[in-house]
């Protein structure tokens, strides 16, 4: 499978629109019979934007519903339908809504196709934090963070590759409490594409930076 | 015991005990019973375990129970939010406990409380800090946490609609926790936006059988009760 | 709670009618506001013809059904609604459906007030024997006997007191294997009713048998 | 991967290969996937584990199943009926193996591989042989036994009507087994009476949701298939 709206390495780093296209792409590509998929909270949401007509992606919100909608707007709103960010959402054809056990047991049970999700940081063996930022005084709050790590078949992260302070997000340990161990195979981000791999991450594209370049920004990161 | 047609939210909960576990339905606001938790307040319970999704917003539901200082600890997945002022400030001043539940875990630790399971071996959590001091597994080439029932002495949930005996639907995204709410607690207590004659709602449509509920309380026309 | 239906003790042993009208008159009796009740294959489906209207007695059928109505005849027989005999039987209003995990977790969740159960053996501290004659050449067959022994927040048991080799069958210790153990508090019985009680076997009532008579017929068996 | 509507039985099971786990929907005759057992007898496979409330009755169905040599081991509550001659005889001959799973523990173990549980500390079957050998423990005050997960590689099962996305509905008690094995096996095939437009079922109503469901064939028109 290549990655990727049709182009292999751009020299520009990618916006985030981009990047929600880069995956809408991949999940279409992944699966053409079409997928059941899960969008996290946040920047996740806009990959929903990028899925082609037709494709065959049903939307899931933990929160217990099949075959969401987009964002409702004006009369649409409805309180009583929201999505897992408690922004309102509308309903498709073919939607069913179920409780919350029935609809984490679809996602701890492995149904779900593909499930996206933003990181603090991803280790080199697909370690997942994104849900503490370890700091002593935060008050904890996980929702429904580690279920959606280990729920779905193939969990992929959309962040940026660096924080704020210019530090790599993908590491060899995380040094943030983790949210899942071992259960990210694929993070897209703004200067690149990785596959997480039993032999290392792999650089599936490269944006605005070389492979050299991610490379040596990543080490001590193993890229094979 | 079949469901009992109550006449006012007050009268619902009556009987709530100081000490009780309450669990309280909904996800932000859909299907959260907030005349319910404005009645528990007025009543009085103090020294409780809520257990519910979120720990309050702003100043009211929730968030005015726990101002009221009637709450020892919340059990719940997500505390912090943009206005979740209150609980912030009581957790941080050490005078309200906190257990964070992932999500998945907390809908089927009630799930396991109303369906008779001693405890299950749960795939979340497995390796992160919420799973630190519990007994974990290998099952089968993968790791789990064993997880125990979460049961509750009181549920307070909001539906849609409910006939006389207590059968419940629901609307929409608004389902979320109260169905398994309905199973998990001695004493469930629905708050509904009508009740409807028995035999209104589709035997095959409905989400919370009448043996789970005990109370109802219709929103839109209370005079209904007496009928 | 006084047992039976008005009467006390009476002189002639009970048919399985009048047994099954003192279940229904004790079911109500301590369930004033209705109950959930389960009635198990067999015998104990005849306590449903003798619950009186308005009782707000609810009967539950473990393939998954509330508010079950009584046997099915001539144009009403539906293939798809059976009882837990595979009888066809029918829907009364208020019904509700649910599938057979939803409906045993309802069971072992210890939701029902009252499930009724025929018995091969009562042992004196409740242990339940009904699923199995223990000859080595029977296939074995559960169903859900293991589930309804523990499925109610009362098991309560109807059948003959004598087998028909004229043994009792409420027992010091089952030599059946066991169904459930220490689940049932009331056995039913043609020659008496008792409750089974931390401290022993208690005489409720005796049929055409006076209680010494009793206590002699079911020795070593510790009647309190 | 999206439901596919399948223009006959034997093209929904053709893919079936030997030694495959299969789940089989039905309580006595309610629910029961006839069409589709008849197309497994016709498709070939052998070396089957057959997972069923009963081990069929008469000479059709499951038990055709069984004549046709097809089965190594049924998993089930109650194989011994009154016209269970065929599995009765396989049996006593030492031509099939049993395990006997007590019915609740049965939906249960199935309910657990489709949710992800690894394994669950169940109320039914202590102290008795049903038990014997299995890890037992007291939880606040009450024995458990702990009971694993039962997965099937295929599910057939019978539901009343489906979308065309695989969203399915059934009627009354021929529900049974049908939603907990849907979720308990990587393929799912539903007979239907039916097929309906998508968004014709009720989105409340929706009794197994589409994600279940692979192949789904309908019995009254099968020509919709192609539409």
């Amino acid at each position: 499978m290549t990655s990727s709206t049709g182009t292999s390495t751009g020299t520009e780093p990618r916006t985030k629109h981009e990047i929600a296209a880069a995956i809408a792409h991949d999940i279409v590509e992944a699966n053409p019979g079409g997928a059941y998929v899960n969008l996290g909270i946040g920047q996740p949401t806009l990959v929903a934007d990028h899925l082609p007509e037709g494709s065959g992606v049903v939307l899931h919100t933990e929160n217990g519903m099949l075959n969401m909608g987009p964002a409702a707007r004006g009369g649409d709103v409805d309180p009583d339908l929201t999505n897992a960010g408690k922004i309102p959402v509308t309903e498709l054809p073919g939607a069913s809504y179920f409780h919350h056990a029935d609809s984490f047991a679809m996602m701890r049970g492995g149904h779900l196709d593909v499930c996206v999700l933003g990181a603090f940081q991803v280790s080199e063996r697909g370690d997942l934090a994104n849900w503490h930022t370890g700091a002593p005084d935060a008050i904890p709050a996980v929702g429904g963070a580690m279920d959606l790590a280990i729920g779905a078949k193939r969990v992929w992260v959309m962040m940026t590759l660096l924080d704020k302070a210019g530090r790599p997000k993908l590491v060899p340990e995380c040094t943030y409490p983790v949210t899942g161990v071992a259960c990210i195979d694929r993070v897209y981000t703004d200067l690149g594409t990785f596959a997480i791999t039993p032999d290392g991450v792999r650089v599936l594209e490269a944006h605005g930076r070389t492979e050299e370049e991610l490379a040596e920004l990543l080490a001590p990161v193993r890229l094979v | 015991m079949t469901a009992t047609i109550c006449g006012s939210y007050d009268e619902a909960l009556a009987d709530t005990p100081d000490g009780a576990t309450v669990l309280v339905g909904g996800f932000g606001m859909a299907g959260m019973p907030v005349e319910l938790i404005d009645a528990l307040i007025r009543q009085g319970a103090t020294d409780l375990t809520v257990v519910s999704n979120n720990a309050g917003n702003g100043d009211t539901g929730l968030a005015a129970l726990l101002v009221a200082g009637r709450v020892r600890k919340v059990v719940c997945s997500f505390p912090r939010q943009s206005d979740s002022y209150v609980f912030d400030e009581l957790y941080r001043a050490g005078r309200i406990e906190l257990e964070v539940v992932p999500q998945g875990n907390l809908a089927e630790r009630m799930r396991a409380a109303g369906a008779g399971i001693g405890a299950f071996f749960s795939p979340t959590g497995v390796g992160t800090p919420l799973a630190e001091g519990k007994e974990t597994r290998r099952i089968d080439g993968r790791d789990y946490v064993l997880e125990y029932p979460i049961k509750g002495d009181l549920a307070l949930i909001k539906a849609h609609l409910a006939d006389r005996m207590g059968n419940l639907v629901y609307r929409k995204t608004a389902r979320n926790f109260g169905p398994v709410m309905a199973t998990a607690a001695a004493t469930v207590v629905a708050q509904v936006e009508r009740v409807v004659p028995t035999g209104d709602l589709d035997p095959e449509a409905v989400v919370t059988p009448s043996i789970y509920v005990d109370r109802v309380v219709p929103a839109a026309h209370p005079e209904e009760a007496s009928a």
